[in-house]
């Protein structure tokens, strides 16, 4: 038996009185894929904000590779070995795509270290496997701040994916996809879950379906029911708060 | 082919400024080696403005660090033992304070005037930084310390020859100032280093601190996501910045012979952004120029027309920031667009947005 | 693109270089180039540019009786900026690029310190019209203003004569008010008085509440003030706002002459004394004809003060020692100027030292509600200048070679 | 003159110090929190305020007309702000950074036109009769107080200004419409607020309070070119610590500013004093860097 | 009432929107359905006038208001219900509408919004920033209803809300549409709902309009395919 890559314990965060969060756990294993649903306002995006620590929680902890971070620093989470990507794709727009890659890569991320020319040894190569990934190959000089709304979706992936890191966190991967591209983007959580954790925000019950792995359901801040995505259709609460309104889900 | 011809406007260049001394008067060759001394300040100020977004209305600080450090030298030698700076005789002083001594040898103060100004530079936007204040806050709290310097300058005259600040020097380095040999020799170590900063910056910034840097105007918050502490860059940027200021001040005064409060406070703080925000606040040749382009302006229009001075300087400000944002660098790529088929322009709601967000984030960066 | 933005960076550089060929010339036959360097912007300009206009005056009247050495004096007039490394820069413009003979202008000891070495590198003259804190003497500057000597010594005389031992010093935060009651302070001990006080605001400062507090705490006889400028409106009109008039307690001002008097409006500074050595009010022919040529030349209402006096004065000693000097050669004139013997001018007779500084008459004054000065006492004649206080500064002497 | 009396007195005039940066700075706090805009062109408008002081001065006579050129600075400063924003400050918007070097270029256009047209001199202004004299008291623990008259009147006006910028902002209709644009300006705009109107006012009366600063300003110092520079930058400082837009953390800090000026230069000088401020400042941010007052809420945080 | 005609708009340097042509009647009842990201909420913005066209041209009530400026399309009658409530948080739930009444130049607030949103009378004097998810909802509503618009637009109204309180706005919609004879275009993900309350549907797809048609005669599993499921 393994111990949790990631356990969130009893986490609360709260603004203006209002708990975004209330008593959240969740436990990660190494090499595997959680998918969070729930309504838009459930608390997901929070939760994710909560781990990597951009909002901090008035109660409960995080901990990563069993070490307490709930209030480590969001960079030093991060070097930890969890990277997020957001829901709006933020990504970096004066640079180019594939410098883009190469920051996410870079495994020297200290500040003393970032005055050699070269790339360190194994992030060029990195930045190039992902940048074939994601299929930008061909705009690897463009600024990126030049791609279409769903091309910065994809090197945001990408990004995410060139850092190596332990855990990923997806908010919404799949949003502004076609099916075929939301497709592909399945196929590649679940060939990277060979290494890599991956928690997964999204709405495309289709998506989910394929990344064939176990799901959460939150609602209001607070978990509601963990399993597959077969028992979560079945259960009749969840149906009645959040799927029984989505009828494109059942249908799927 | 392309590469040979830049590479050989670069050498034509060069060989120009270099030249400089056998064709310019005596005068133009003093303003322009001390606006070349100027140029290293401002090569900073585009790191820090231009690439990281961090605007400083203080850098007259910096630079006026690197400058009394290099008086301070300049003047020990000058002196006959036991004996101590006029202003200090005159304000009361009967010994030369400890903290003087270690500027008597020109090492100690050549590396005191750059390092110097980079650490209280660190120092100081790492409390900033560290704490997310930036931007305008940011801003603010370096014209106060550029307010506060020069107040204590002024102040502490029996340290720092006060509102007079530091001057007639005699010597630099065993040589006297006032041989022309020494001039032109002064002109070309000032050219030199300017060349070496300007290569320096942009070795630094193509390499991987660059790109964070330009990430962190970006984003500084994706950043941070990606593993970076962008505090620590910023402090090291505004330490870089802080350390060429420093050179630049003690270059400066070796052209100039007199280092003041009146040449360190908020107005010639401000006025050094300007001549960056004028040449194209990203761009390393551009600033250069701009700088040039302004002190000579300056200089030649407060010659002609000196009640005029300030308001050609107020309106150059104000087209500058609104019609050409990216100051004179901008303007091959504007005329370039000009003959280019173009979107329609943004309207006025599109910038909103993002005030919005400015607002919100102000004090406190939020996604 | 890139390439572009270099070629065009580089073209203008270039350019810039070759600004400076075409830049030099010469003065014309006939014709002779002075300086006039004042800051004509900034916040020394509202003191200067008085100045300004009466040295301008001066070189109009040199002109209009013949010139010198048959050449007519062409002014050039340069900005300060109230900056001393523009002073500097300025400078050595008038003295390289329009070959001025010699440049009448500063203010500032600090202006004044940093065109200093610029007149010894290339062995020109300065003429500097304005009461200092002395402790300089170079050969390439002739010191027409004060020596603290001939206008604070005096006024504590007066004071001490007076019966006001108990003094507070005020000045504003710079070298001269520094320096000036650095001396004050020994001589008032020597003379057996109390220094109850001495504060400095930073030049410009416009807040007085807590120094008239501390003024109110020490109960001063008598207040010496070296506040500069505009700070003396402020000062003034907390001081009556805050009930203490020129009869409990009077100020003694170095820095408030006619012109400081009629922009804080009279009513304001009425009473106070002052030190100088020009009044408005001086009885004597030359002061007439110089009041009514400057009025005549820049409005009724222009008035007159002390610097302004020896800005003009300057001028016409300039002439006379380059009449007596038979050349323009800055160390020819200034050698000639110290030896032209006494000279009337509107301040009275003055000499140059062969310190370079000049002989001068002390007066103080009492300001009356007209905004002139009742002159209430005058030195024994004209004072030898002493850029060095004995007291202060012990064994220290002015050589110049 | 006793210990009490001194405090009482220096505590008053730590008050008056700050009513003058109050003044200045609130219409910085407004424009900064509502439009996220700096205007280094603030401190002219206290220079306007005085200039049109003084030229009401002259014209006007008795013992009301400093009542007249109170309302002639503000309203003239008002005029002068509106047209600011309309030739420069709105093509800004979004660039904070660029407005503060925008202004600062017509500050200096400013300074110079004030210099052209009443002289490098400065100007001044005789306060009323009947503000001149203190109010003293002659027994008791604070026997030897004094306070001038002018001051308690710069102070009430201060109070005054505050009030009504409270009250007005608190109940009016343009008050509401402010406080939305300041929460959310696109849902402002959505529900019909016309922006540029809120944007227009708010700028315009910030630098109509300035005018007013430099009226009272008028009452103690000279009016000249740069009396504004030496002010903005204490006012940036108030902003600073106040925290973004709020009127209460503006007052609250420009009433802490004023009395750690007060008391620090009973100690030492009037420079250092200055200096130690800033050193002041320095060390609050590390413990607040949002200001004293923030309102920190969800909508905030997702914006 | 309203005609959008080949309407794009940019983000940034990105084209979002291309070439949208939508109309709606007065008083009818339009669905703009689509997956997340697809340009719904930026063609709202566009329509509302919060994000500018790039080209094409929006008419209102037989005005062209592509150049104007959100609030006078407000004051011309388009109620605006923005995705995330767009709440004023410092301000109480009387202020909120006030401001909606005061800004649409309308006088006081009209009694059928009490009546619409009873639970609103009693926290009219609580902050904004403190009501409940479903609470700011029905709030948002109101505020917008208080200027007596002609066309209420509202994204997502359902998103995040309590089951029992989706109910409620649902009948409030149908009662603004039915009673109240005002136009809505609703953006929604709740398909059922959206269907029991639509005359006519969009579909958006990559920045595109890909499908309309009205729920009477289309077949909702075709509609789920267009939607990528």
């Amino acid at each position: 038996m393994t111990s949790p890559l990631l356990s969130v314990e009893n986490i609360t965060v709260s603004f203006d009185g209002f708990n975004a969060l209330d008593g959240i756990s969740l436990q990660l294993m190494p090499t595997s894929i959680r998918v969070l649903i729930g309504p838009n306002g459930a608390g997901k995006s929070t939760l994710l904000d909560a781990i990597i620590g951009h909002v901090r929680p008035s109660s409960g902890r995080v901990v990563f590779k069993g070490r307490d971070i709930t209030h480590m620093e969001e960079y030093r989470i991060v070097r930890d070995g969890i990277c997020r990507k957001f829901q709006a794709p933020g990504v970096l727009e004066s640079l180019t795509v594939m410098d883009n890659l190469n920051l996410a890569a870079r495994r020297r991320r200290e500040c003393w270290r970032s005055f050699s020319r070269g790339v360190a040894g194994g992030t060029y190569e990195q930045a190039e496997r992902v940048l074939k990934l994601i299929d930008l190959a061909g705009k690897r000089n463009l600024p990126a701040g030049q791609l279409s709304h769903g091309e910065k979706q994809w090197l945001e992936i990408g990004m995410v994916v060139a850092s190596d890191a332990e855990l990923l966190l997806l908010d919404e991967p799949a949003a502004g996809m076609s099916h075929g591209e939301s497709e592909q983007t399945a196929a590649l959580i679940r060939e990277l879950s060979s290494q890599h954790s991956f928690l997964v925000i999204d709405h495309d019950m289709a998506f989910v379906d394929q990344l064939d792995a176990p799901v959460s359901v939150m609602h209001m801040g607070r978990m509601l029911k963990e399993g597959t995505l077969k028992e979560i259709r079945n259960d009749p609460q969840i149906a009645a708060i959040y799927l029984g309104r989505d009828k494109e889900a059942s249908v799927a | 082919m392309k590469k040979r011809l830049e590479l050989s406007f670069d050498a034509a260049m060069l060989a120009a400024l270099a030249l400089a001394p056998f064709y310019l008067s005596s005068y133009h060759l003093s303003l322009l080696g001390r606006f070349l001394a100027l140029a290293i300040l401002s090569l900073g100020i585009s790191l820090i403005w231009g690439w990281g977004g961090i605007l400083s209305l203080g850098q007259g600080v910096f630079w006026g660090l690197g400058a009394y450090v290099l008086a301070m030298h300049l003047k020990l030698t000058g002196l006959a033992p036991g004996d101590i700076p006029d202003f200090m005789m005159w304000s009361g002083l009967d010994h030369l304070p400890g903290w003087w001594r270690l500027f008597q040898s020109p090492l100690p103060a050549l590396v005191g005037a750059i390092a110097i100004p980079a650490a209280v530079a660190a120092g100081l936007a790492w409390l900033v930084f560290d704490r997310r204040v930036r931007g305008v806050y940011f801003a603010l709290i370096t014209q106060a310390l550029a307010l506060a310097f020069s107040t204590l300058l002024i102040s502490e005259q029996a340290y720092t020859g006060g509102f007079n600040g530091l001057t007639d020097f005699t010597t630099i380095f065993g040589r006297v100032i006032i041989d022309p040999g020494f001039q032109r020799g002064i002109y070309w170590i000032t050219l030199a280093t300017l060349a070496l900063c300007f290569l320096g910056c942009r070795w630094i910034l193509n390499a991987s601190f660059g790109k964070v840097l330009l990430a962190i105007r970006d984003g500084e918050s994706r950043v941070r996501f990606l593993g970076y502490n962008p505090a620590a860059y910023k402090t090291v940027a505004f330490a870089l910045a802080g350390a060429l200021a420093g050179l630049s001040g003690a270059l400066y005064i070796l052209h100039v012979g007199v280092i003041s409060p009146a040449m360190v406070g908020v107005v010639p703080s401000i006025e050094m952004v300007i001549a960056v925000a004028v040449g194209g606040r990203a761009s390393l040749p551009g600033v250069i120029l701009g700088t040039l382009l302004v002190n000579f302006g300056k200089d030649w229009i407060s010659s002609a027309m000196p009640e005029v001075w300030q308001l050609a300087m107020g309106l150059l400000f104000i087209l500058v920031v609104t019609v050409l944002p990216q100051g004179l660098a901008g303007i091959p790529g504007a005329a370039a667009r000009l003959f280019r088929p173009r979107r329609k322009r943004q309207e006025p709601e599109a910038p909103r947005r993002e005030m919005r967000k400015g607002a919100a984030m102000a004090a406190q960066e939020k996604d | 693109m890139r390439s572009l933005l270099n070629r065009y960076v580089k073209l203008a550089v270039l350019c810039l270089c070759g600004l400076g060929v075409c830049g030099a010339s010469s003065a014309q036959n006939g014709t002779v180039k002075v300086g006039v360097l004042h800051s004509l912007s900034g916040t020394m300009a509202i003191s200067e540019v008085t100045v300004k206009n009466a040295t301008l005056l001066a070189i109009d009247q040199v002109n209009a009786s013949g010139g010198v050495l048959g050449k007519k004096i062409v002014p050039v007039i340069e900005d300060g900026a109230s900056d001393p490394a523009i002073f500097s820069q300025k400078a050595q413009k008038l003295i390289q690029q329009d070959r001025v003979v010699t440049v009448f202008g500063g203010w500032t000891s600090a202006s004044r310190k940093a065109m200093l070495p610029v007149f010894e590198r290339f062995h020109s003259l300065l003429w500097y019209p304005v009461q200092f804190e002395g402790n300089e003497c170079s050969s390439n500057i002739m010191y027409s203003g004060a020596q603290p000597n001939q206008q604070i010594l005096p006024a504590l005389d007066w004071a001490f004569e007076k019966g006001k031992k108990r003094i507070f010093l005020l000045g504003s935060d710079y070298v001269f008010p520094r320096t000036a009651n650095l001396i004050l302070k020994k001589h008032i001990v020597q003379g057996g008085g109390t220094v109850v006080g001495e504060e400095y605001v930073p030049l410009g400062g416009t807040d007085f509440s807590s120094i008239i507090t501390k003024i109110e705490i020490a109960k001063p006889d008598a207040v010496f003030s070296t506040l500069n400028g505009d700070s003396n409106v402020s000062f003034f009109k907390q001081l009556a706002a805050a009930g203490i008039t020129q009869a409990r307690m009077p100020v003694m001002s170095f820095s408030i002459a006619e012109q400081e008097a009629k922009s804080m409006g009279p009513s304001l500074v009425n009473g106070s004394f002052a030190a100088w050595n020009y009044f408005q009010s001086l009885n004597n022919p030359d002061n007439k004809k110089f009041i009514a040529a400057y009025k005549s030349k820049y409005g009724k209402d222009a008035v007159l003060d002390d610097p302004m006096v020896h800005g003009y004065v300057d001028v016409l000693i300039w002439a006379a020692a380059v009449k007596k000097a038979g050349s323009f050669d800055p160390n020819a004139v200034r050698k000639a100027a110290t030896e032209l013997g006494w000279t009337d001018s509107p301040m009275g007779q003055v000499k140059f030292a062969d310190n370079q500084s000049l002989y001068q008459t002390a007066y103080v004054g009492q300001l009356q509600p007209d905004g002139q000065f009742k002159v209430l006492w005058q030195s024994k004649g004209a004072l030898r200048p002493e850029p060095y206080d004995a007291l202060a500064f012990p064994g220290k002497r002015c050589v110049v070679k | 003159m006793g210990h009490a009396a001194i405090i009482a007195g220096q505590a008053f005039n730590g008050v008056s110090v700050a009513s003058i940066l109050l003044l200045t700075a609130l219409g910085l706090a407004l424009s900064f929190g509502v439009m996220n805009v700096i205007n280094m062109a603030h401190g002219e408008m206290l220079m306007v305020g005085g200039y049109l002081a003084y030229v009401a001065s002259r014209i006007a006579h008795g013992p009301m007309a400093f009542l007249l050129a109170l309302l002639l600075s503000f309203l003239g400063a008002t005029l002068l702000g509106a047209l600011l924003e309309l030739t420069v400050i709105q093509r800004l918007y979004g660039r904070p950074l660029d407005t503060l070097l925008a202004t600062w270029g017509v500050s200096l256009i400013l300074q110079q036109g004030a210099r052209s047209l009443f002289g490098a001199i400065g100007v001044e202004v005789v306060a009323p009769r009947w503000l001149n004299g203190s109010f003293a008291v002659h027994s008791g623990a604070f026997a030897g107080l004094s306070l001038p008259y002018v001051r308690i009147f710069i102070v009430a006006l201060t109070a005054v200004v505050l009030v009504s910028l409270m009250l007005f902002i608190a109940r009016t209709r343009w008050g509401l419409y402010l406080r939305a644009v300041h929460q959310d300006r696109e849902m402002a705009q959505a529900l019909g607020v016309n922006t540029r109107w809120v944007d227009l006012a708010v700028f315009a009366v910030g630098t109509g309070v300035a005018g007013l600063a430099g009226a009272a300003l008028a009452l103690i110092a000279p009016v000249t070119p740069t009396v504004g520079q030496n002010y903005v930058v204490y006012a940036f400082l108030v902003v600073i610590v106040g925290g973004m837009g709020s009127l209460l953390g503006t007052a609250l800090a420009a009433l802490s500013i004023g009395l750690i000026t007060a008391g620090a230069q009973m100690f030492t000088s009037v420079s250092l004093a200055d200096v130690l401020l800033l050193v002041l400042v320095i060390v609050f941010i590390q413990f607040r860097p949002q200001g004293i007052v923030f309102k920190r809420s969800r909508v905030m945080k997702e914006a | 009432m309203l005609s959008v005609e080949g309407v794009s708009a940019d983000y940034g340097k990105s084209r979002v929107l291309e070439s949208i042509d939508l109309t709606i009647d007065p008083g009818e009842s339009v669905t703009l359905l689509g997956r997340n990201g697809v340009g719904k909420t930026t063609l709202l913005r566009t329509i509302v006038g919060l994000h500018p066209a790039a080209a094409g041209k929006i008419a209102f009530a037989g005005e062209n208001v592509t150049r104007s400026p959100a609030y006078l399309r407000a004051r011309k009658g388009i109620g605006y219900v923005p995705q995330g409530r767009g709440i004023f948080p410092h301000l109480t739930v009387s202020e909120n509408l006030r401001l909606g009444a005061a800004a649409a130049r309308q006088g006081p607030i009209p009694d059928h919004v009490y009546d619409l949103f009873p639970v609103l009378s009693r926290l009219s004097q609580r902050k904004g920033g403190v009501l409940s998810g479903g609470e700011q909802q029905q709030l948002a509503i109101a505020r917008a209803m208080v200027s007596q618009p002609r066309l209420l637009i509202l994204d997502e109204p359902t998103e995040g809300i309590q089951p029992s309180i989706v109910q409620q706005i649902e009948e409030t919609l149908r009662e603004i549409r039915g009673r109240l004879k005002v136009a809505i275009l609703l953006v929604e993900q709740y398909l059922d709902f959206a269907w029991s309350i639509a005359d006519r549907f969009y579909v958006m797809r990559r920045g595109r309009i890909v499908e309309q048609g009205s729920p009477r005669d289309s077949d909702p599993t075709g509609i789920h395919h267009l939607l990528g499921v």
